[in-house]
């Protein structure tokens, strides 16, 4: 990994390989930074250490100390800043050591960050992301799922990919979206997930789901991990003659409608599978819309798997059993087609 | 280091700076007596907040900046809107809610900005927020090679939010080029600052950050616009952000609902007495810089300006209703288009002039090598490096489930040359 | 109002009268902190002001500074302070001056207060109230239904009342309650409704809603100010022949699913009505609830009314396009009962 | 006011004093001994962290505390939590997430609390919550008469958090019974302090609250306890809160996962030759209070004693997985029975006696009368009071529309005599 001359490509040279979830994260960025001398990376120790994670790693080398500021532990300043620099036409992109800490920024980002175009014309195209959500016993205050906070705020979007690919994509996508981006990157997949990106530059569009797999019995949407958890039960479902479509969302706000409805006016079935506890989570919102708008073509109630409406309990045991996972999904799907 | 109640100034003003700063206090105050007028005519839409005493500040204060230069005004600084070169038809529309107003109807009150012309950020209601906003704005200005300050204004009570320290904390760490006016006026609503602020100084404040401060009279606006100048010069010059406590008094209630009958008598009768405007009128009449026939000029100028003003203002339509559906998220290009304004080598900012030498690291750091082993996890939390076999009762993921390397990523060889962008290409 | 002598009852003596729903949130506060010594108040400006809308005026001259307690503008310090407080024994109240800004303290409750029972075992007996709501022209910072963010979150429960006997039990019960409960009131209610309260002590039990109207046609479900115009929208109804069941919510979390379920087993047809936005409302929670718990029951679609997914606009004309209101209600109603 | 390097301090240590503070930093450092081979063998869910080298600063600040008193531990306060009297054991099965541990599982590290017997309140990961949350814990206790003392700590990086600033600043102007710890090691995570708090001094931080500090070398255990129990006097005494800054060092990376590469060797030379048990023992010995037998004991008490309490650690069970549920509410008084304990006479807080008088207000104040009239709003963003006509379009109240008295509620006459409560019925 070598330092201070132009030639180095700091471990980024990615041509069509199979890299990590956290890789994909990584080169997303120092590709939208060498792009676009107005993007730049704050957060706490996301610089010398390459952040908690090593998703900015090899970037302070690269693009020095101007563009990738350590920052003190100051959630709230982070996001403050964030919108300063943007107001002066830089993109920044703000990392939450855990996303358990965006909280520390509620005010900043439901008030400050996500009323600014409606209320004043000012764009803020700034990104938020960090590592979430749970099954790596991270305990309560480092495993949130913090997605329906926001997608109940308008004026941000929020992004929630499960493959390296997608991750990548959107990234770029949101670095480069004018509006205020929450990027959600699922912990669990950071080094357990691989997957092929190309060598030449892409984006994969905000707002659009994707079918992983293709179905007609019934629908399971989900995003994240879990919608590897759901492809997991997908396949246990086929070998008992139940062919589940299923849809990674991707997006969460705005949700893509369109395939949604179209996919359940096709399967007439909808099983909705989050690792964000139960009550209020977007499960519901999916319902109303299903209801709203396909009510007609519901053979079936929608179900829910979800986490727990706890906290994340800390012992392995107790997250387990607190988690949704292929098993459950597995478990409900099949009584939802029996139905 | 420290607060320093400045004695003496450097320089001298010019009869043009003295005149301009009267005028613009006689502006601040006039447009808010035609609003408390708008007030009672029930024209006025949500609460009207008055500066009433407290001109010399926001007039002081925003008259030591450039052009260039970037405010976020609170609610008591329509002086440094007008200042800045707000005309009073705007600041009467937004309190109107009028269609023709900055935020056409969407906000109201001093809560709008301009981000193209007159380098204006708008603030929201909760307080402290704009510190480290502004802090923003100063770093980002920096590293575009702007050479700008920016400035903004907290209230005493404003002073115990969270947000004033992680602002003030970043700026100084970060020796931004920020300055912040601390106008303590006493009291937050109806809490006397004492209640809140265990401080007898404000200034103090700075202290916790390594700040530089100043006090100073806020009802002297030549003392305040010389603090304020030398403070700008300073933060522009690469000293940090400096913190201004101004001393001042709030002569109305919180907002015009309020008769602020918990002021004691003598705490009213003290300030009044020492009206901003009253003071400076005496000094320029005193150093003979004005006189009847100018004053008199400048009356019916500001009387002609408001009315005209105001009259617009009235006139403008209510927002259609339909307007209130929209415009949440920038739709792309169509909508704005964002460009930063370079004022430095765009070079200096990109590889390989941005390459620093990583003297910090050792061979293999970082790459996934906890004090567990090559493959432990990198931090608390993480998952170990990519596995054959599902981790997690049927959390699995597929593409784990097919064999693959058992190593975190491994750097790949610098390519030849050129950027690396390229290279990888 | 005489301070300073035990025989003052500072306005408070109600025996059975008329009050205001902003007298009930007095009465209730008073009484509650005559009747147990451990209750205390705390807020910006509760004190000698006796709260921005007089909610507590008087108390601190019965009760003295150290049971009111004006507080530097501090949210995290409140909700901290009163966990602190919680844990010596206390029953703090805390007081948003405008629930807006309970997003300054959003760490706080949603991390260190809701979840403390489950992962320590610590009981925490507070409230947090303030005035939230719209209609009034309070623009984008003043105007808030945060609810969605705090059912969202376990541990807590959520409170928003409609009329004075309700507001006035409920806060009662919210004081005895041992857990973290938030208590939004309805500035538009303050001082336009009117309501008997009865002389005597009394607590409407948190997680009950009411039936305001019955009916077979549709149910309306809403709550707080919402809950005045659903009614006018059902007398306008019934001129029409159509009988709709109005049911006040009341609590949010735990929603009072048994009366939710058997009065939409009755009319087969729901409709929700929330001041909140679209996006993420408690509307699609209870989508959810009747999709998993009376799919079958349904004969309609399940429709929402509620403010449009923006920050709540200033101006009057466009604050009043941004709210539902009776005739929305009133025609989305009559569309549902024709399905 | 300000930090003052402590140089004597008046009064010495017992014996039985000195040898407490070198066992329960031996105490200190061998369960996190203990802890690292659990790590090593798999047996730590999470993370592991350490205070390898800071030891003398959670043992000699939490010696200075009395039982009664209250402490919230921060992740590098193992020393206070055993100082305060928690067996290792339930360290261990906490780390282990055990089913007997004082979570039962449901969290892990130093985060469990004992509100009724040893007063420790549970600290959550977000740095810098419990300073208000112990600030509230003292002005409680201030209010039962308890006279107690509440303590915590925080780290350099932590002290930029906008919670540390709201937490102290109410604290002090509510001159509570608190102190603070504030750990200077130099190092948050992999930033160094200079990078990320503009100051020599980080007990510059309590100038912004008017409050008082100390610097004390964190390395030495006998100044830390001599300054910890100074200020726990003051603090008790109602001199308000006191911050103390222990300068130290961060021997280990953030957690055991982190090497900590990014540390200058010369800085972790300097540090490591200035090891606080090393020291103490040297000083001990030189003073003639611990000699070979003396320390031979306490290794084999040490030995004996966290052989059997790691074991009975690893014997516990986990957690039963539906365990998982339930427990998020308490369910009323089968769960819990809240009780205060009253030091004081409640007659003290309770009316009559606790009524003040009403200075503050004038005839009329509060009862809706804003400068727009009597029923005007109260505050911005208040409806008028009750009316006869619906003021919204569709939005008005059934009970709104019956006729009201049109003004605001008015007072009641008062009640002949008794408790008001009394008096209503
Ligand atoms: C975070 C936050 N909490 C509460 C409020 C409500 N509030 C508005 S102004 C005010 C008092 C402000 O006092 P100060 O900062 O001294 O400013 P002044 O009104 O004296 O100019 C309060 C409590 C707010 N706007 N923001
Ligand atoms: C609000 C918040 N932001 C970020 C973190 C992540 N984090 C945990 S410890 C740490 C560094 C803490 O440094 P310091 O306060 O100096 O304590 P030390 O580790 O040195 O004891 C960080 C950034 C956190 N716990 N809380
Ligand atoms: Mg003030
Ligand atoms: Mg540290």
């Amino acid at each position: 990994m070598a330092g201070g001359n132009g030639a180095a490509t700091n471990g980024f040279a990615s041509g069509g390989r199979q890299v990590t979830f956290l890789e994909a994260i990584r080169q997303a960025m120092f590709e939208e930074m060498e792009r676009d001398p107005t993007v730049l990376l704050m957060g706490e120790d996301v610089g010398v250490y390459g952040g908690a994670f090593k998703t900015s790693e090899g970037l302070l080398e690269r693009f020095g100390w101007e563009r990738v500021i350590d920052t003190p532990i100051s959630e709230s300043a982070i996001i403050g800043a964030a919108c300063g620099m943007s107001y002066v036409g830089l993109r920044p992109i703000c990392e939450m050591q855990f996303i358990d800490f965006i909280v520390c920024a509620f005010n900043q980002i439901t008030n400050f960050l996500a009323k600014g175009h409606y209320l004043w014309n000012a764009p803020a195209p700034i990104v938020i992301r960090g590592p979430s959500g749970g099954g790596v016993h991270g305990g309560p205050f480092h495993s949130a799922n913090p997605e329906m906070y926001f997608v109940h705020t308008p004026g941000l979007k929020v992004i929630y990919p499960s493959t390296p690919y997608d991750a990548k994509g959107l990234l770029k996508a949101a670095v480069r979206d004018n509006n205020p981006v929450l990027f959600f990157e699922h912990k669990f997949l950071y080094r357990r997930i691989k997957g092929e990106v190309p060598a030449e530059d892409y984006t994969v569009p905000i707002g659009k789901s994707v079918v992983r797999r293709e179905g007609r019995h019934l629908t399971i949407l989900s995003y994240a991990a879990m919608m590897h958890a759901s492809l997991e039960a997908a396949d246990a479902l086929a070998k008992e003659g139940i062919e589940a479509e299923v849809i990674d969302l991707r997006t969460l706000l705005p949700l893509d409608e369109e395939s949604i409805l179209s996919s359940v006016k096709k399967t007439n079935k909808c099983l909705v599978v989050h690792e964000d506890t139960k009550t209020g989570g977007i499960a519901g919102e999916i319902a109303a819309l299903l209801c709203e708008k396909a009510f007609s073509d519901l053979d079936g109630p929608l179900v829910r798997v979800t986490a727990l409406d706890t906290p994340v309990p800390y012992a392995p045991t107790l997250e387990e059993y607190f988690l949704p996972n292929a098993k459950k999904v597995f478990a409900a799907a099949k009584e939802l087609a029996r139905y | 280091m420290g607060a320093a109640m400045k004695k003496s100034m450097p320089r001298e003003l010019t009869r043009q700076q003295y005149l301009d700063l009267y005028y613009y206090m006689r502006l601040n105050r006039a447009v808010e007596e035609t609003m408390v007028k708008l007030f009672r005519q029930n024209k006025i839409v949500g609460g009207l907040y008055s500066s009433l005493g407290q001109e010399a500040i926001s007039v002081g204060t925003c008259y030591a900046l450039e052009k260039k230069d970037w405010i976020a005004p609170m609610i008591r600084n329509i002086g440094a809107l007008l200042v800045k070169g707000v005309p009073p038809r705007d600041i009467f529309m937004q309190h109107m809610a009028k269609y023709d107003s900055p935020t056409k109807g969407r906000d109201g009150t001093s809560h709008f900005g301009d981000l193209d012309n007159l380098h204006i950020v708008s603030p929201i209601s909760m307080l402290g927020d704009l510190i480290p906003v502004m802090a923003g704005v100063a770093i980002g200005g920096r590293y575009l090679g702007q050479k700008i300050v920016a400035m903004t204004w907290i209230g005493d009570g404003g002073s115990s939010t969270g947000v004033f320290h992680e602002g003030l904390n970043f700026a100084a760490a970060q020796k931004a080029a920020f300055v912040l006016i601390l106008e303590n006026n006493l009291w937050a609503y109806s809490t006397p600052v004492g209640r809140q602020v265990p401080l007898e100084n404000l200034a103090d404040r700075a202290t916790g950050y390594g700040m530089d401060s100043y006090i100073v009279d806020g009802n002297n606006v030549v003392a305040v616009y010389k603090t304020a100048r030398e403070a700008v010069e300073r933060a522009r010059a690469g000293e940090g952000p400096i913190l201004i406590e101004a001393k001042t008094f709030r002569r109305l209630g919180h907002a015009q609902h309020d008769p602020a009958e918990y002021v004691p008598k003598e705490m009213r009768a003290y300030w009044e007495a020492r009206d901003p405007i009253a003071l400076y009128e005496k000094f320029l009449t005193g150093e003979k810089l004005l006189d009847a026939p100018v004053k008199k000029e400048i009356d019916e100028r500001l009387e002609t300006l408001l009315e005209a003003e105001r009259e617009f203002a009235e006139n403008s339509p209510m927002p259609p209703p339909e307007f209130a559906e929209g415009g949440v998220y920038c739709t792309g290009d169509d909508c704005h288009k964002i460009q930063a304004r370079w004022e430095r080598p765009i070079a200096e900012v990109t590889p390989p002039k941005s390459s620093v030498k990583a003297v910090w690291t050792v061979p293999g750091f970082g790459s996934g090598k906890g004090s567990g082993g090559v493959d432990a996890a990198i931090h608390f939390g993480d998952a170990p490096a990519v596995m054959d076999k599902p981790a997690n009762n049927g959390r699995s993921a597929k593409a784990a489930a097919k064999p693959a390397a058992k190593t975190a990523p491994k750097k790949a060889k610098a390519a030849a040359a050129g950027a690396s962008r390229k290279a990888r290409r």
